[in-house]
């Protein structure tokens, strides 16, 4: 393979990461500001997935037009989600939240494969790509890294530069003191964790805009996830999204070279290896 | 007398601050050091420096000969020297026997099972806890679990023990029984280092004082040297003159 | 003392299965300094803590303003004006030190008058206008502390519990946070001290309170209460 | 050792287990007893890092699913007799467990958990690419290899009782554990881990040993379970919903306890038959699985045996 076709292989691997990224936010948010990990991530993925082909195929919606209701749709959700599961698991063992999580997705997984079986969707989507030398790069992939970049900003900006944002960030280093201060923090739990939920449903709607799914599709993003964030530091927002970039990059590096089917070998073991030599993340940069 | 703990020239900063700095001291045998100085100056470190929980960055220390810089704790705890912990930690959901065993077990006897269970309950009826032997520990009082905390370091039948403010938090019969059992504990042979706020327990324990202020060492001698020593007054029982110009400042 | 801001009347709380507190009773005067002292371990913390909210208390009442404030969670108290400064300044370490500040002024009330009481807090404290943009963790502890008592103020506090002010820090911080507490005692703020350093605390105090065993053992003018040879053995340490 | 009620107990159950099919040569049963062993086997093992310890391990089928492929390989092309196989199979899966352990025991709590999905999703994925074990597509074992045992009737009597076996050896493990200095250290490390080490715990010798000591038994019975269907591939070998319901056995059984993992083995595979043969359910297995699981977190968190040692403390002396 040439070199242009490596540097188109790891220009299109940047390119999804960055969703995966997207994806890595959302878990990273929640575990940051509740320490809580949400096995929940991989269905709320996978129910972003069924939003936009229920939404395009069955009311007929542009795809990309989906993105706010589904937005909407996994805020809301994620305020159930919390209410359920989550909100009296705060502050005790880790294994309660684990498995309280855990349960639920159990039962949103199950729930799915009593209606949809475990077939494989595909939504149509399709976006003028941009050719470059022999390469083109579909316009879905550049879609979907822009709105990526878009709403990582957006998150940037709600959490850095407002005042629900820093509150966040307050109960995220010391809920006992910014309850002290005056901060609702459970209100700003459900919040945040309503928030992670969202970003989890919109990066599984953009992600079905890449490449077909199954129902099950949720645990193979919601692992991707979990080495994203380990990479990047647990609780650091920022640092998902580098993770998951670097994710694709790796992605992109490796398939002209190897088989496909081993990425995930070397993905694991990269995960497994980066978990036990900085379990606080390569990009961890902030936290002392 | 001999040595049984060197402590030479031990540092260890977190952050850019030297929570302790260059510090050397010497415990001989049977002897009960008292440990005192203001909060924050490093006292609660160097304990965890000296039984392995942090690894110093600088400086060695010897026990009973041996070099025990950097050693995990259970080793260190193997050797026999066991600890008490300022936050109490007990094993919540087991009994204060099963606690007791632990420490045992794992102590410098390294006894098995079976016979660590003698030695559990010996250490527990020792501390006043022979009437919550199958208490889950949880349930414990504050001074219950002081106690279970001293109780467990017993049981592992150390040469040295190391003593973070076990009496803090007790009433004054309990303090007074607990000051009894530290001096009981003495006569069985067993070295003590022993940190402490409450000052009247600890002028009347004490062989010796080291006070520490910002990790260095501020002072050391006889309980009543250091009492009298102006620097001591000033860094660790507040400064009456500073006392006095407030007071001036306010009232005026 | 009819003009008691704050009542708190026979407070029980603890942690878990363990009482800590047994009805402790206090009162404090609005625009005076009253303090807790007692051994370690009596229960003062936890007073403090029970009273704010941040431990939901198990009995008896707390009166702030005439109104039972009791089980109002810790947020809802804070947004009253009832503000503790807590133990070992808990700082939002990574935040800076301005929106350290900002979160102080969180509660609707705090924040009407947001400005004014940055500038309070900025001429008060000096260094930490220099040092807004630093992060607070990097902070030295007497910053630190100088940054928990404005962030405490930036609540716009009707009554400001502070916890063990004198935590770690070198004698020349200390007598100027305590100075600082006694400009703003003067200018008609009610603070509520808990304090290790007895003579520190005796000095600036209008009323003090000895606690021991989670109950009140006797309360008085500072000076007579150091006067009693008991009190001054048993429980102030001296 | 005799004189201890549970001793009896666990004799009690394995007796039970070898005798209610061979009566009568009732095959029926004893396929449907087949999957509550290795359930009992998993879950039990696994209590002891679980429950004893405080390791969540989300992973704890990669024991199982390696010593099915490491058995069922050598039971191939090398052609090592069965006895053979199965021990080496288990001797290599502790050993690597050993080595896994030493690296993933470092780390805590969730981090912990995450790294266990890791290895067993990185080892599937391995395996999956592994030529020598058939890729994707597994491996198959002729109908020759069960002519050793005395033909495939016979075999499959001796795999069942091998398998009552295993499943008597784990419980007998777990209690042995319990009682011991070791697992005295296991509890120790799951109450408070730092204060543990500080009593003079190994902590991280005494984990990676419970580890590996675990993954023994669970590797055998995996050689077992795939010698007996005379096939192996990785979707079967790691499938992570039989990690977890194992961890759903034992919070329903009771965490930490040593009967809680059989008796919630137990209940979860009448509760899993009934609604397997209900219309209504058939399909929402994992939904029930889910329900009960959250249930029991929520309202439940020491499980069965946990709620009855609070109502009964003399019990748990009896018992445990």
């Amino acid at each position: 393979m040439s070199l242009f076709g490596i540097i188109a292989s790891i220009i299109d691997g940047v390119l999804v990461g960055s969703v995966y990224g997207l994806a890595a936010m959302g878990l990273t948010l929640i575990w940051g500001v509740m320490d809580v990990v949400n096995l929940t991530h991989g269905s709320m993925i996978v129910a972003g997935m069924f939003a936009l082909y229920l939404l395009t195929s069955v009311l007929g919606i542009t795809p990309y037009a989906t993105l706010l209701p589904v937005l909407v749709g996994g805020f809301l959700v994620g305020l159930a989600l919390y209410w359920i599961a989550v909100h009296r698991m705060i502050g005790r063992a880790p294994l309660m939240s684990l498995l309280s999580t855990f349960s639920v997705n159990l039962v949103l997984i199950g729930l799915g494969t009593a209606v949809w079986g475990t077939v494989l969707f595909n939504v149509p989507v399709s976006f003028p790509g941009v050719t470059w030398q022999r390469y083109t790069f579909p316009g879905t992939h550049l879609l979907a890294a822009a709105l990526t970049a878009v709403i990582a900003a957006c998150l940037y900006v709600f959490l850095y530069r407002t005042r629900l944002g820093k509150a966040i960030r307050a109960v995220a280093g010391n809920r006992q003191a910014a309850e002290l201060m005056g901060i609702p923090t459970t209100r700003v739990l459900a919040l945040a964790f309503a928030l992670g939920v969202a970003l989890a449903g919109v990066s599984g709607m953009l992600i079905a805009t890449l490449f077909p799914f199954t129902l099950l599709s949720g645990d193979a993003y919601q692992l991707k996830s979990f080495v994203v964030i380990v990479l990047g530091g647990l609780g650091n927002p920022t640092g998902a999204l580098l993770g998951g970039i670097a994710l694709g990059l790796l992605e992109g590096l490796v398939t002209p070279f190897i088989p496909v089917s081993w990425t995930l070998v070397i993905e694991f073991a990269l995960f497994v290896t980066v978990l036990i030599a900085f379990p606080r993340g390569v990009f961890a940069l902030r936290r002392s | 007398m001999t040595a049984i703990l060197e402590v030479q020239e031990v540092g260890k900063s977190f952050g850019g601050v030297r929570a302790v700095d260059r510090l050397s001291f010497v415990i001989e045998e049977r002897e009960i050091l008292g440990l005192i100085g203001p909060n924050g100056a490093g006292k609660s470190t160097l304990f965890n420096l000296i039984n392995g929980v942090f690894r110093p960055d600088a400086g060695r220390v010897r026990f009973c000969g041996a070099d025990i810089t950097g050693a995990s704790p259970h080793r260190v705890a193997r050797l026999g020297l066991a600890r008490t912990h300022q936050i109490v930690q007990p094993l919540e959901a087991m009994t204060v026997l099963e606690n007791c065993a632990v420490g045992a077990c794992f102590g410098r006897e390294n006894l098995p099972r079976a016979r660590a269970q003698e030695a559990a309950r010996e250490a527990a009826v020792f501390v006043g806890l022979e009437d919550r032997l199958d208490t889950p520990a949880a349930q414990l009082t504050i001074a219950g679990k002081k106690r279970l905390e001293l109780a467990r370091a017993l049981a592992a039948q150390p040469l040295l023990l190391l003593l973070d403010e076990v009496l803090a938090g007790l009433n004054p019969t309990e303090v007074e029984r607990m000051i009894g059992v530290i001096r009981r504990l003495r006569e069985r042979g067993i070295t003590i280092l022993i940190i402490e706020h409450l000052m009247q327990a600890i002028m009347s324990l004490s062989d010796r004082i080291v006070v520490l202020n910002y990790g260095k060492r501020l002072a050391e001698g006889t309980p009543a040297s250091v009492a009298n020593d102006p620097q001591v007054i000033e860094a660790y029982l507040g400064d009456p003159a500073l006392a006095r110009e407030l007071a001036g400042k306010t009232r005026a | 003392m009819s003009d008691a801001l704050l009542s708190v009347e026979g407070l029980e709380a603890g942690y878990g299965e363990v009482q800590v507190l047994w009805g402790i009773s206090f009162q404090a005067r609005r625009s005076a300094l009253t303090t807790l002292v007692g051994a370690n371990g009596a229960g003062k913390t936890t007073t403090l803590r029970a009273v704010v909210g941040a431990l939901r208390p198990s009995g008896g009442r707390v009166l702030f303003n005439g109104e039972d404030v009791t089980r109002l969670p810790a947020h809802a108290k804070a947004a009253r004006g009832l503000v503790l400064v807590p133990e070992g300044r808990q700082l939002f370490a990574e935040m800076t030190v301005a929106e350290n500040l900002e979160m102080g002024g969180y509660s609707k009330r705090a924040s009407r008058s947001f400005a004014v009481h940055l500038e309070r807090c900025f001429t008060l404290f000096p260094r930490l206008a220099e040092r807004r943009r630093q992060r607070a963790g990097t902070l030295s502890g007497g910053e630190q502390q100088m940054l928990a008592i404005a962030r405490g103020l930036m609540s716009d506090p009707e009554i400001l519990m502070v916890d063990e002010l004198s935590l770690g820090l070198a004698p020349v911080v200390l007598h100027q946070l305590f100075e600082t507490l006694k400009l703003l005692r003067d200018d008609g703020l009610t603070i509520v001290l808990v304090e290790q350093n007895v003579h520190l605390a005796f000095a600036l105090s209008d009323h003090a309170y000895v606690v021991a065993e989670g109950k009140l053992f006797t309360d008085g003018p500072p000076e007579a209460l150091a006067d009693m040879p008991e009190i001054r053995r048993a429980y102030l340490g001296l | 050792m005799l004189r201890r009620p549970f001793f009896w107990v666990i004799a009690l159950v394995v007796a039970v287990f070898a005798a209610a099919p061979a009566i009568g040569n009732n095959v029926e049963l004893r396929e449907s007893l087949v999957l509550a062993t290795v359930y009992i086997t998993l879950a039990t093992n696994l209590n002891v890092v679980l429950g004893y310890a405080g390791y969540v391990n989300f992973g704890s089928i990669v024991f199982f699913g390696l010593g099915g492929y490491l058995c069922v390989y050598l039971m191939g092309a090398p052609a090592w007799p069965l006895p053979v196989a199965l021990f080496a199979a288990g001797a290599a899966v502790s050993l690597l467990a050993l080595v896994f352990g030493l690296g993933i025991l470092r780390l805590r709590g969730a981090y912990f958990a995450l790294a266990t999905i890791g290895v067993n999703e990185g080892v599937e994925a391995f395996v999956e690419n592994f030529t020598p074990f058939g890729g994707s597509s597994g491996l198959y074992l002729p109908v020759t290899m069960f002519k050793p045992l005395g033909g495939p009737m016979a075999a499959l009597w001796i795999v069942y009782f091998l398998l009552v076996a295993i499943m008597g050896a784990s419980l007998y493990l777990s209690y042995a554990v319990k009682r011991s200095k070791f697992g005295l250290g296991l509890l120790a490390i799951g109450q408070n881990e730092d204060a543990a080490q500080v009593l003079g715990v190994p902590t991280r010798r005494y984990k990676a040993l419970a580890y590996s000591l675990t993954a023994f038994l669970p590797a055998l019975a995996g050689g077992l379970y795939f010698f007996k269907s005379a096939f192996i591939q990785p979707s079967d070998a790691f499938d992570l919903t039989f990690s977890t319901e194992a961890i759903v056995i034992i919070m329903l059984g009771g965490q930490g306890t040593v009967t809680g993992p059989a008796l919630g083995a137990y209940l979860y595979e009448e509760l899993r038959g009934w609604l397997l043969t209900s219309d209504t359910f058939s399909n929402f297995q994992l939904v029930i699985a889910g329900s009960l699981l959250l249930i029991i977190v929520l309202f439940l968190p020491g499980g069965l045996m946990g709620w009855l040692y609070g109502r009964w403390p003399r019990l748990r002396s009896l018992l445990e």
